[in-house]
């Protein structure tokens, strides 16, 4: 097992997808001479030539919108969207072209577009670049969702996504690329499984992406006190893997979701609705939503922490849900 | 004027706007009738633009247009009877029945639609003349749409993206002078729509969109530049006779601007220009109509004992590797 | 009381604004000199002057962009946005600036703007002109998201959007237009409440816009079934009115949402979790979802129809939950 | 060479040019001090640009800018205690705390942001512009943007609107030839910018914007046309000496790019140009160093003797009218 960052995982990905396929091409803002906003694309110009690592103009709905065109043209190219904030320049491509082309087509024209972006709060960047909108994404049939929150998925999903026939949405979270891990060298991933990262009895918590760290401290946390949580890794935004959260459930009996985006009409809804839906006569207490304040992000700090979901909360509701 | 195509090329431009004409004057009844439904929008008047591109492509050409594609569909080698099955939503539509008259897409004669998004489907045309780029292919990528498109900013970044990446794509801009209601004059500061396309370094010229000589003419100059590998701009002033579509109560022009245009209809002049140059008499111009007519009866018919698609298979097509 | 159609009492209820007061004006594709895309603003060009009701291009984040900067430079802007589909590409200017402008600027910048759109399926539009995301604005902090569903809402909600300091989107799903009933002259209504619209005992069923009437028609089928359904007009989808729905459900225990938007993370999961929640030990049954399916629109109408929220699906949806 | 200003004038446009350039060296330090956080991005170099331009507006004019925005906000008139307070955080800061140094603003001196999403303010001037033509005032509006936004849709639809309608707004593009890490020449076809502005009827040019007096000079004759009732583009060429953020390892660009671009510092040419005039001397102009040294100790002083807002009102500003 080799320790790697979940910023260098993402680029040997995407090197191994450009030395693997030759239809693969990666687009974006500040892709190449910048080294890529996050770096995860660094030196890659260099080694693939400025064809195959493409910066583009300002322009998300125009290089959206070539990338779901290669895509149709037999590439695969991977865009690279700067943040999910950006991404709602080019909504309409994602939405109104990638989403619906296979099915306007009468299931003849697949979209096998990869458009990545960076996601999240944590860093006093304030309310134009921080926000959490995959519940956005996790509303519209035709797009998948993913959003790898461990080292391994930030080195395999890429080439899951590349291999699937329809349009893959991923969400990096932004205070992830720094951190390191271990890396097992199981190969690809799937893109459709939640992932129970911990096993435990008496409740089930929730979490992905940037929230995945605070569930896992929570649920250390928890053990001290003695309540045994089960943490699922969410991985798959869109399809939410029903049958891993629920067999989950149905054994713990309470749940805890932590999400990152508002709560009002965002995934920590759609997943206590699930949950509530499979397991009504198994819940000893409906299910505890732990999210970001709805308020747009704050710059200072002390404002932007208490906007966005923290362990401590995450164990006083497990605490709340568990009556202990 | 424009020196005639070679004569049997000048028949077929005259019996494809026929046939256009035709099939277009079957739609609206078969609206009335019901048969039809959602938005119809009828290019009657427009005929020279789709016909004379057209007979400049290859089969493995690739074309996208907007939700005004009846003709552009059919000249590009959709049969009558897939679109017409399409329009009565039947599964032998060349959507299967799932996109309708605004989306018409084959994937056999490489048709992309059918795009319904004003502007939507021009970063996409040129993603699909990137593709060609970058595999090395020179199969052209031609994108129609309508003047009103212009004023949007998918339109700005795809044009610049085209110009900055020599992208082989041909933007074949229909100018028929209003976009529903809105007159060109008021919805572009500068109304001289290849000037404003030069801007930004594209070679861009104006042709008489009633003309197909001249249309012909044209985008045989174009595709050879295309072909060698960068983008072109037409633009081709027109005007449609009809409605926007057909829930448009027209307040927003004359009767004597609609009748002034007649007088230069495309079918109406080259069947003149033909007569006088020997190349038809009114024998064989009048086959030409017969033969039209009944290509279209027999799409209806065609359509008429259509299917419909089952109701248990309303989940298909959203992916293509379908959910477990 | 009048007898009167929703469009009208929208045309009404904007001339009434133009009239009272002087800072309000319109803007949008086609409100003019088409007599606008639904008809809403007919004839107010010619009364109050293209200086007020203004005709834009093709450019929706523009556009909406620019009722954003009128209304902090102190009119009272209405701004048109033809369908929530087009929406996507003025998401940037909605979310990134008018939600968060008040916030960045610690409480000083308010941005009084009304952007109104139409929404919903129903009349064979297919996949680019049907969709209902409602649930997208719904999940943003700053706005405020009304869905007038009955006729005096359309009358009376533009006044109170207009009076509000805060960015306000109304949603008109496009099938009510040319509904008719009865107005009564109440005068302005507020933004922020639900409404009971027929009381029951039975069971709580939540409906709003495009699934009001079907939660009505349920509501009757299930009287002559022996069940008494209290049905609610949610009307304001942001803020959610917590204290009508919970002081209903903890009476009926048992609740059913009917939603045209998709089921995967939209408003029905909100109101579900609430409900649960706020409800746990009263309910006798998890709430009930009637949504749309998870596909883009098709165009067929069978195929519509079965994607689309169904009476029948809303009485056996109760039927189940009240266990008869 | 453009004629100095008169002597008062030129003095203040010195004295102003330094105040800004060493309010920015200090913030560099307070980053590295981690008194500033989030994004910090600076404008050393670009000062001539805010001083000539603000050196023409009057109170009550309108002032938006991007997130490079510092010196802009001091010469609006917005004090440095105000933003010095707003980049730590701090309650008493412009924005209250909640926007940091992308997101000045002060309704005061009418100063609209500190905005973050590149292009996003433009149509919001351009609105600014339009409520004074509708309401019968002639304030000017005043927009900075980079050269990077000109590639942006919502620059197109802007200009075409501006034009299209008269707009009283100066649009001011700081050409500092990068976007992050992206060249003029990779991100538009055609580099000659007030070209392409021209391209929608407005009048457009460039100017030197190393140079004080001629952006003092073009600024005047520009808001002389944006007063009687038109739009303005002007390039203002210049160069940024710092990274793009603090976050930038400036992979892109050569040093001796920065060095030859130092050679026309601003500041350093228009201190040799009033010395060599005899409007100043080297005590003059070392006071005018110490009182701006001064007035920024102060600033930072104040700043960290300011107070966090309590976490307690996180909820505030998120609309201006509460929800119950
Ligand atoms: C983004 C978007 N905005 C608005 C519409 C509604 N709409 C459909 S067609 C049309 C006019 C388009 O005019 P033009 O591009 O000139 O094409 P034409 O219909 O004249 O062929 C409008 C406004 C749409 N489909 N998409
Ligand atoms: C819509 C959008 N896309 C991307 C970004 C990320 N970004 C921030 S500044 C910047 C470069 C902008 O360059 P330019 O407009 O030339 O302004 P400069 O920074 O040079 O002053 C980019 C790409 C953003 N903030 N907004
Ligand atoms: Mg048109
Ligand atoms: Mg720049």
């Amino acid at each position: 097992m080799t320790t790697i960052t979940y910023r260098d995982a993402l680029h040997d990905a995407h090197r191994e997808a450009l030395r693997t396929d030759e239809r693969v091409f990666i687009m974006g803002e500040d892709v190449a001479d910048y080294g890529g906003t996050y770096a995860v694309t660094k030196g890659l110009f260099e080694e693939f030539g400025r064809h195959r690592v493409r910066n583009t103009p300002l322009s998300e709905s125009g290089f959206v919108g070539l990338g779901i065109g290669a895509a149709l043209g037999g590439m695969r190219p991977i865009v690279e969207v700067m943040t999910v904030n950006f991404s709602l320049l080019a909504m309409d491509q994602i939405v109104n072209t990638a989403a619906t082309f296979l099915h306007m087509s009468g299931g003849q024209l697949n979209v096998p577009v990869v458009i990545r972006m960076a996601t999240g709060a944590g860093r006093q960047l304030a309310a134009q670049h921080s926000h959490s909108l995959e519940a956005w994404y996790a509303h519209v049939p035709g797009l998948r969702v993913v959003a790898p929150g461990t080292i391994n998925d930030a080195r395999w999903m890429l080439a899951a996504a590349l291999e699937d026939p329809d349009p893959v949405i991923m969400f990096e979270h932004a205070t992830l690329y720094g951190t390191k891990g271990e890396l097992d060298d199981a190969g690809p991933v799937d893109l459709d499984t939640a992932k129970v990262m911990r096993p435990g009895t008496d409740l089930t918590i929730i979490g992905w992406s940037g929230t995945l760290a605070k569930a896992l401290d929570a649920a250390a946390q928890l053990d001290d006190r003695g309540v045994s949580a089960e943490v699922i890794d969410l991985r798959s935004l869109r399809p939410i893997d029903d049958a891993t959260i629920i067999e989950s459930v149905a054994r713990t009996n309470r749940a805890i979701v932590v999400d990152e985006g508002w709560r009002s009409v965002g995934l920590s809804a759609e997943l206590a609705a699930r949950i509530t839906e499979q397991c009504f006569y198994h819940l000893d207490a409906p299910v505890g939503r732990v999210c970001a304040e709805e308020v747009p992000i704050p710059y200072p700090s002390h404002l932007e922490q208490a906007a966005l979901p923290q362990v401590d909360q995450v164990v006083d509701a497990a605490l709340a849900v568990t009556g202990s | 004027m424009t020196e005639l195509p070679p004569s049997e090329v000048s028949k077929q431009l005259l019996g494809d706007m026929i046939r256009i004409r035709v099939m277009e004057e079957r739609c609206a009844e078969l609206y009335q009738q019901t048969k039809i439904r959602g938005f119809l929008h009828l290019a009657i008047g427009e005929e020279a633009i789709a016909t004379g591109v057209m007979h400049r492509l290859e089969p493995e050409d690739a074309v996208l247009a907007t939700y005004r594609e009846h003709g552009h569909a059919l000249l590009k080698g959709v049969s009558a009877k897939a679109i017409m099955a399409e329009m009565f939503g039947m599964a032998e539509g060349c959507s299967g029945g799932r996109g309708g008259s605004m989306h018409l897409f084959d994937a056999g004669t490489r048709f992309y639609g059918g795009n319904a998004i004003v502007g939507g489907h021009l970063p996409v045309a040129a993603g699909l003349g990137l593709a060609e780029k970058l595999s090395g292919r020179h199969r052209a990528t031609v994108c129609f749409f309508g003047e009103g498109a212009m004023a949007e900013g998918e339109f700005h970044e795809t044009m610049n993206l085209a110009a900055l990446w020599d992208i082989p794509t041909l933007f074949c801009c229909e100018n028929n002078l209003y976009a529903m209601g809105t007159s060109l004059e008021t919805s572009e500061s500068e109304t001289n729509l290849s000037v404003k396309a030069a801007g930004y370094g594209i070679p861009a010229w104006t042709v008489d969109g009633m003309d197909v000589a001249a249309v012909y003419d044209s985008a045989g100059r174009a595709l050879t530049t295309v072909r060698s590998g960068a983008p072109v701009f037409i633009e081709l002033r027109t005007y449609r006779y009809r409605a926007h579509s057909m829930f448009d109560p027209e307040l927003y022009r004359e009767k004597e601007e609609i009748e002034r245009w007649k007088i230069q209809d495309p079918i109406m002049t080259f069947t003149r220009r033909l007569t006088e140059a020997g190349l038809v008499d009114d024998d064989a111009v009048e086959h030409m109509w017969e033969r039209a007519r009944q290509e279209m009866e027999e799409a209806i018919a065609f359509a008429d004992a259509g299917t419909l698609e089952p109701i248990e298979d309303l989940g298909r097509h959203v992916y293509r590797r379908e959910l477990a």
